[in-house]
């Protein structure tokens, strides 16, 4: 009761804390300074009309590279903990339906395409890399829920992970050596605005983080599945 | 009639939910709970910084028919609030997934998920 | 300069190609992992040089192609410069400990390593707060990933504990930064600290989220339950690097957000920093798990820099070199230590006596331990030196105050942890890990702290003063410590001899330092010569004591309070190891240390009291402190614990009745007098004027009379002959306190002739004492008796110690009783010298049974075949006698030119000392110590050869049994006579000798110890807790300011 | 002013769902809350004219993180049945 009555203290704190920060809070009228040179000069500067892309991907690049990171971070801490562990073997599954099976055969491809076109058309539309690799995930989860039994191998996903990966600061790379600096995308030509093939490496970082995404999540999933952990 | 605009409800949904969470992690002790107010708290911060990033009577921030290159500024939210969530989502779905493989970790150990009981480190 | 940028695409390059190698190719990964982090080693330390000793603007490196704010920026300065390179070392070298480990772990953990420095760097170099946040995520969850190579429960429900109680804080941290975000319109760190004030209240309470949240990850006390649980629970490896490695870069995050918070946040991060430093060492003392252990030692060293980046504004241009003093010594000390922990392979700190079998470990281990508690030569000594006197400087002395409490709590556990490696019992089955791997990084880091050191002494303004030749010569000696005993001991003492011939002539004409350096020295050469009876290499003995006579003549070398400090600790240090060489030394030594280094830490406190922030820290500052009665009191007591006054003195019985047989007489005979030189500087400073006459020294002409008194009636009652010697010191430097306290002529003559007298007979006997307990193996005299045939020479040299001792004529302690007797009369301080009278009577009781029991009755069967002492002792004992005879004989040598020199204007020139050739007069009478020799010298003549004549008739009696029952008493001392000799007087005095003293610092002991046990309970393990303790510390900080 | 009444709505359904993550004894119908409470965020960020977070958090925020949950839980409950 006393531990209740201190719990309900700390959070009433929190409270009256997080009400003093919103104490300023009123609607915002104009951008600011930094936002607003985001919407004037962002479409100028790296040719994309998805503006939250031009940030995502250039002017916060480093940030974008750092939460790829952190996702391909926890992969391998996943990968490391439960991998160490027995693996399934020879396990009686289920019987996975004949619906599903068929369903999945063709659901798979089209949803995999979906995934590319939206990390594709990320500094277009609304979406891009981490949207579009959820989808790729999807399209993981799918197959691995109709394919139960057989296992799927890593190694493509390990090889995409560590290419795109190395492909994302190689990319930066380039833009420090023939452009303005890391992660720079104005070495590739910018082309006209709103088309596909435009707004510099954009669409190239895009995809790389596409497909990283993609094959980080695709690969907890598939660590969590094979896992034999807690099912002695 | 006279009623809040969104932004002050999402904001107010979000400090609620954010409280909520907090309460979750500080009062259950299932580990599994707990990881689920983790969620709660993290969808609550996404929506708090999208909420400040709103302005009324804009639109998305993207450039196409309906928005002008030239007028962006007058036309469009803050885009930057947005790509900060869009990045924190993404660290928070890797946290989350690590605490549950921590969570499946701890049970295979012990054969419980009640916080209290992993206590063999102290003082 | 290879722009820093490529320090994250080498690591994180590395990191992604390598998941390419997981199932095979490990050893390729180790290969390329290394190189990996040698690259930003190399960038970051090139930029480090590039910046020394120029102002060259800092290199900010801009991503995307434009400016920030729009962009993120990264920045290369000189700090930037300094800790990447400090961080990269770490990982450089860290994977080389590690290095074996990465095999049977797979490639995983190296990627997870090369991300965490990639992490670490950026975290750095970085201006821009929600590039913080993400780079600080990265670095925490590489490291949750690290802490699992070791396998079980323990670093599993850890890592767990870790990770929900970072994702609470960087929650709060990213709700700050959000809310920073809404108000100020940025992102970038430059541009909210130029644009920003903290008017609005939502904007400063987005700024308090942020920053609480910063205080959070450096673990403040005492929300920081969950990192000491990794701490204890990860591959030491791996907690080297959270505990030097992510706290550096944490520490600089704090620094750069810092000023978003304005100066009302300087003080909360200065009284958050002192609080964990304080709390944090106190909860320490009371744990015993060497990894938990450095885990709260961590905590609390952070505690202490965040602090110092607290007192910015009061530190100045002072700020970044304390910051370097007492970081880096914590960062290459912590990750030493936690890198010897894994090689030790103990967990129990008792358990680290393993270490003996690898002396240099050993070595390191001290090197480390000393560097932490800020020990010289090494950095923390400079930092927190210039530390505490700045911070006087401003009037903040109830913060000197934390910081030196905090930091003898932290002596209290590192002390028993090194004293157990030196001294606790081995298991002789195990041997730590010296595996080529764990030795290169433990060994660099101790190099770089000796560089680190010399570092500081080159550019700590004060430092340069201090003369390095003694420390080198000490190097020198640990080097050549393989070499035959003979030519260490020759050499040592040659050096002694030369140091005292390149010293004489700046101090011939300032007779008091000229007779205290011949103290240490002539001493020290005399000392030492009872060395060349050892048997076998004495490993580690030189250089520690050479460092003891080091500091010892440093103390009269110095001509400013810095270089009297820095000797004063160079001395402590080696006296604790060399005390803690006896058999049973090891609690001694720990009683020795503890009040050694309270002493000493009280001693900087006066000194910064004294100094308070003026440049001048020559010795004459002394003369008119900033806050005179505090300066005088904390030195006074601070010197009195040197001098083991009454109250203080429960340390020295046991650390110099137990030390070695040669290293007694040094430890009583000379280092004692390093106390008494403190009191004769302090107190010449306060000299005859108004600041002689505080009250201070009425109070403490008390303590040294009851001091005489106690010392004396305990040293009566002792049945261990170097006990006796132990106690009768205490009294005696009773006497010398209150001879001094007079603050006259001639209380201070009688002073300095009862310190050279002290000196001649209690060196003289403790070498014959030591001599004798070396030959027949014990130290109680009950079981000795009749020695006088076996060793004459020895009881010769007891006979003229004791006579000095007791102030018998014609020996020179007569003429210090005869000063004495003139100074009390002069003084009219009659109540305690008739204390100081009585005390001098009891003397003689212990005098008689020393000589007694040891040397006259009845010879013992076991000893009938023991030889005389080592000639070795025998020469030095002679060469004392000597000196007292020359001594009590022509006392003007030396007294006359001190009482000249005493006669200046500033000190005490009324009612000198008149002197007549050989002839002192006072207006009370004269006495001449030459006539007196004469006198008794024809009496001694005549006597002797009367008796010899009468001998010749003399009957022999043969020796009978006592025992006549047929069987051996059940305890044989009660049937010895001089077991309990006293025992009417203990009835009747025993009471006084009850003792408060132990009981009190015992009380002090348990309560401290108890306190920490039950407050460290809320460390309960529960890793909900610890997430209550957080939102917890949030609320209660965030009332406090509002 | 039109979407007023429907964030007001659904954030009552949020908390609703918030108070069942947090207290229902079932953990797989906590899971489905706090995959709701994502679920109706992302409809509200398209309201703030947010359509890139919405898709985030409408795929990663709410659906791969429930699958994750799933995976996790039914290892768990496996061990349970065979206990």
């Amino acid at each position: 009761m006393i531990r209740n009555s201190f719990l309900v203290l700390i959070t009433a704190g929190m409270a009256w804390i997080l009400l003093d920060a919103v104490s300023g809070y009123q609607s915002r009228e104009y951008l600011n300074d930094l936002s607003g040179y985001y919407a004037t000069s962002g479409p100028e500067e790296t040719g994309a009309a998805n503006l939250v892309t031009a940030v995502v991907v250039t002017y916060r690049g480093l940030d974008t590279l750092g939460e790829v990171t952190i996702l391909f971070l926890t992969a391998t801490i996943i990968g490391f903990m439960l991998r160490t562990s027995k693996r399934r073997e020879g396990s009686v599954r289920r019987a996975t339906s004949e619906v599903l099976v068929t369903a999945s055969n063709v659901l798979i491809p089209v949803i995999f395409l979906i995934g590319v076109y939206i990390f594709l058309n990320g500094h277009l539309t609304p979406g891009g890399g981490f949207q579009g690799g959820a989808v790729l995930a999807s399209a993981m989860i799918l197959w691995i829920m109709s394919q139960s039994g057989t296992k799927v191998s890593h190694s493509l996903l390990e090889i995409t992970e560590a290419i795109s990966g190395f492909g994302f600061v190689f990319l930066g790379l380039l833009g420090i050596i023939l452009a303005g600096g890391f992660l720079d995308n104005t070495f590739l030509s910018l082309g006209t605005f709103g088309k596909l093939i435009s707004a510099g490496a954009i669409p190239v970082i895009y995809s790389l983080i596409g497909l990283k995404v993609g094959a980080e999540l695709s690969n907890i999933i598939l660590v969590m599945n094979e896992t034999q952990e807690a099912e002695q | 009639m006279n009623l809040p605009g969104i932004e002050y409800l999402s904001l107010g949904l979000g400090i609620v939910l954010f409280l909520a969470g907090l309460w979750g992690i500080i009062h259950q002790k299932n580990i599994i709970k707990i990881i689920i107010s983790f969620s709660v708290l993290d969808t609550s911060i996404h929506l708090i910084l999208v909420s400040i990033g709103y302005m009324r009577n804009r639109t998305a921030p993207i450039i196409d028919s309906a928005v002008s290159k030239t007028d962006a500024a007058s036309q469009v939210v803050d885009p930057l609030p947005q790509a900060l969530v869009l990045t924190a989502i993404v660290i928070g779905v890797g946290i989350t997934a690590l605490m549950l493989t921590y969570a499946l970790k701890l049970f295979n150990e012990k054969g419980t998920l009640e916080i209290d009981k992993f206590k063999s480190l102290k003082w | 300069m290879v722009n820093p940028v490529f320090i994250i695409v080498v690591l994180l390059g590395a990191g992604f190609l390598l998941g390419l190698f997981r199932k095979t190719g490990i050893s390729l990964a180790r290969v390329a992992g290394l190189l990996a982090l040698a690259f930003p080693l190399y960038v970051s330390v090139g930029w480090m040089l590039h910046f020394i000793g120029q102002t060259a603007q800092p290199y900010v490196v801009y991503t995307a192609g434009t400016v920030p704010p729009f962009s993120i920026n990264l920045r290369m300065g000189p700090d930037e410069a300094f800790l990447t390179a400090a961080i990269n070392m770490l990982g450089f070298f860290g994977f080389i400990y590690l290095f074996r480990l990465f095999k049977s772990q797979g490639v995983s953990t190296i990627i997870l390593y090369l991300v965490l420095f990639m992490g670490l760097n950026v975290i750095v170099m970085t201006r821009d707060i929600f590039n913080l946040f993400v780079f600080l995520e990265i670095a925490s969850i590489a490291l949750i990933g690290l802490v699992l190579v070791n396998k079980g429960i323990d670093a599993l429900s850890a890592g767990f504990k870790y990770l929900i109680a970072v994702s609470v804080i960087s929650s709060i941290l990213l709700v700050g930064i959000g809310f920073i975000y809404y108000y100020s319109g940025t992102l970038n760190i430059d541009g909210f600290i130029e644009n920003n004030s903290l008017v609005m209240k939502g904007l400063s309470t987005a700024v308090f989220l942020v920053l609480v949240a910063v205080v959070l990850e450096l673990k403040a006390f005492p929300a920081n339950g969950w990192a000491l649980d990794v701490y204890q629970s990860a591959h030491p490896g791996i907690s080297a690097l959270i505990s030097a490695g992510t706290a550096t870069a944490s520490l600089f995050v704090l620094y750069k957000l810092l000023p978003f918070g304005g100066h009302l946040w300087l003080q909360v991060a200065a009284v958050i920093g002192l609080v964990t430093f304080v709390g944090s060492n106190m909860l320490g003392i009371a744990q015993k798990n060497a990894n938990r252990l450095l885990g709260y030692s961590s905590v609390g060293q952070i505690g202490l820099l965040v602090a110092v980046i607290g007192f910015s504004d009061d530190l100045g241009s002072h700020l970044r070199m304390i910051f370097f003093g007492l970081f880096i010594s914590h960062f290459l000390s912590k990750a030493g230590l936690f890198w010897l922990s894994g090689m030790a392979g103990e967990e129990e700190i008792s358990k680290w006596s393993v270490l003996r079998k690898k002396p240099a470990l050993l070595l390191i281990f001290g090197m480390f331990v000393f560097s932490l508690i800020g020990f010289p030569p090494f950095p923390s000594f400079y930092g927190k030196w210039q530390l505490v006197m700045d911070l006087s400087g401003n009037g903040q002395i109830l913060w000197i105050a934390l910081i030196l409490l905090g930091t003898m709590f932290e002596g209290v556990y590192l002390f028993r942890w090194l004293g157990f490696a030196i001294k606790h019992e081995v298991d002789e089955s195990k041997a730590p890990d010296t595996a080529a791997e764990k030795m290169i990084p433990a060994g660099a880091f101790a190099l770089l702290l000796l560089g680190a050191s010399w570092v500081s002494n080159a550019y700590f303004p004060g430092a340069m003063k201090t003369s390095f030749l003694p420390l080198y010569f000490i190097l020198f000696l640990f080097l050549i410590d393989f070499l035959p005993l003979v030519i260490k001991n020759t050499l040592s003492i040659l050096s002694l001899g030369y140091y005292g011939w390149r010293l004489y002539p700046s101090i011939q004409d300032d007779t008091l330092r000229l007779v205290f350096a011949g103290i240490f020295l002539i001493g020290g050469m005399l000392t030492l010569f009872a060395g060349y009876s050892e048997k076998g290499k004495r490993p580690g003995f030189y250089p520690f004591a050479l460092m003891m006579y080091a500091g010892l003549i440093g103390l009269v070398e110095a001509d400013n309070l810095f270089g009297f400090f820095f000797a004063w600790e160079l001395m402590t240090m080696g006296s604790y190891i060399l005390i803690i060489r006896g058999k049973k030394s090891l609690v001694h030594a720990y009683n020795y240390m503890l009040f050694s280094l309270g002493g000493a830490l009280l001693i900087l406190f006066g000194i910064a009291l004294t100094v308070a922030g003026q440049p001048d820290i020559s010795l004459s500052m002394l003369a008119s402190p900033a806050y005179p009665g505090w300066a005088y009191a904390l030195l006074a007591v601070g010197f009195l614990t040197k001098t083991a006054a009454l109250g203080l003195h429960i340390w020295l019985p046991g650390a110099h009745a137990e030390a070695e047989s040669d290293v007694s007489p040094m430890v009583s005979g000379i280092l004692l007098k390093a106390g008494a030189f403190g009191l004769v500087i302090l107190f010449l400073a306060m000299g005859g004027g108004e600041a002689g006459r505080h009250p201070l020294l009425y109070a403490l002409g008390w303590l040294g009379a009851l001091t005489a008194l106690g010392g004396n009636l305990m040293a009566v009652f002792q049945e261990d002959a170097k006990r006796l010697l132990a106690y009768s010191s205490v009294g005696n430097l009773g006497y010398i306190l209150f001879a001094f306290s007079f603050m006259t002529h001639i209380g201070w003559l009688t002073g300095l002739t009862y310190s050279i007298n002290h000196f001649l007979f209690k060196t003289l006997l403790f070498l014959a004492i030591g001599g004798v307990v070396m030959r027949v193996k014990t130290h109680n005299m009950y079981e000795m008796g009749g020695l006088i045939k076996r060793m004459p020479w020895s009881f010769i040299a007891v006979l003229v110690g004791i006579i000095t001792l007791a102030g018998i004529p014609p020996l020179s302690g007569f003429a210090g009783k005869w000063l004495f007797y003139n100074a009390v009369i002069a003084k009219g301080w009659f109540l305690q010298g008739a204390l100081v009278f009585f005390a001098g009577t009891i003397a003689f009781l212990y005098c008689f049974k020393l000589i007694y029991s040891v040397f006259l009755g009845q010879e013992k069967d076991r000893f009938r075949k023991v030889k005389e002492a080592p000639v070795w002792y025998i020469i030095p004992q002679f060469i004392l006698i000597v000196g007292i005879m020359i001594f009590s004989a022509r006392p003007e040598i030396v007294l006359k030119p001190i009482g000249a020199l005493l006669s200046q204007a500033a000190f005490f020139p009324s009612e000198p000392l008149a002197w007549e050739n050989v002839t002192a007069y006072t207006n009370l009478g004269y006495w001449s110590g030459f006539n007196i020799m004469l006198v008794i010298g024809a009496m001694f003549v005549v006597l002797l050869g009367w008796l010899l004549l009468m001998s010749r008739k003399a009957q022999k009696v043969k020796q009978f049994n006592i025992v006549y029952a047929g069987e051996a008493p059940f305890t044989p001392e009660t049937t010895h006579f001089s077991h309990n000799m006293f025992a009417p007087y203990n009835k009747a005095l025993g009471f006084l000798i009850h003792p408060v003293a132990t009981q009190f610092w015992l009380g002090v002991n348990n309560t401290f110890h108890a306190l920490a046990e039950s407050a460290r309970k809320i460390y309960s393990g529960n890793g909900q807790s610890y997430i209550i303790h957080i939102v917890a510390y949030i609320v209660v900080v965030y009332l406090i300011l509002s | 002013m039109s979407y007023t009444f429907i964030v007001i709505i659904m954030g009552i359904i949020m908390l609703v769902m918030a108070f069942t993550a947090i207290y229902h004894k079932n953990l797989k119908v906590a899971v489905i809350a706090s995959g709701i409470i994502s679920l109706f965020a992302s409809v509200i960020y398209i309201f703030l004219a947010a359509p890139d977070v919405a898709i985030t958090e409408a795929a990663i925020g709410s659906a791969l993180t429930v699958v994750i949950f799933f995976y996790v839980l039914n290892k768990i409950r496996l061990t349970d049945d065979t206990k």
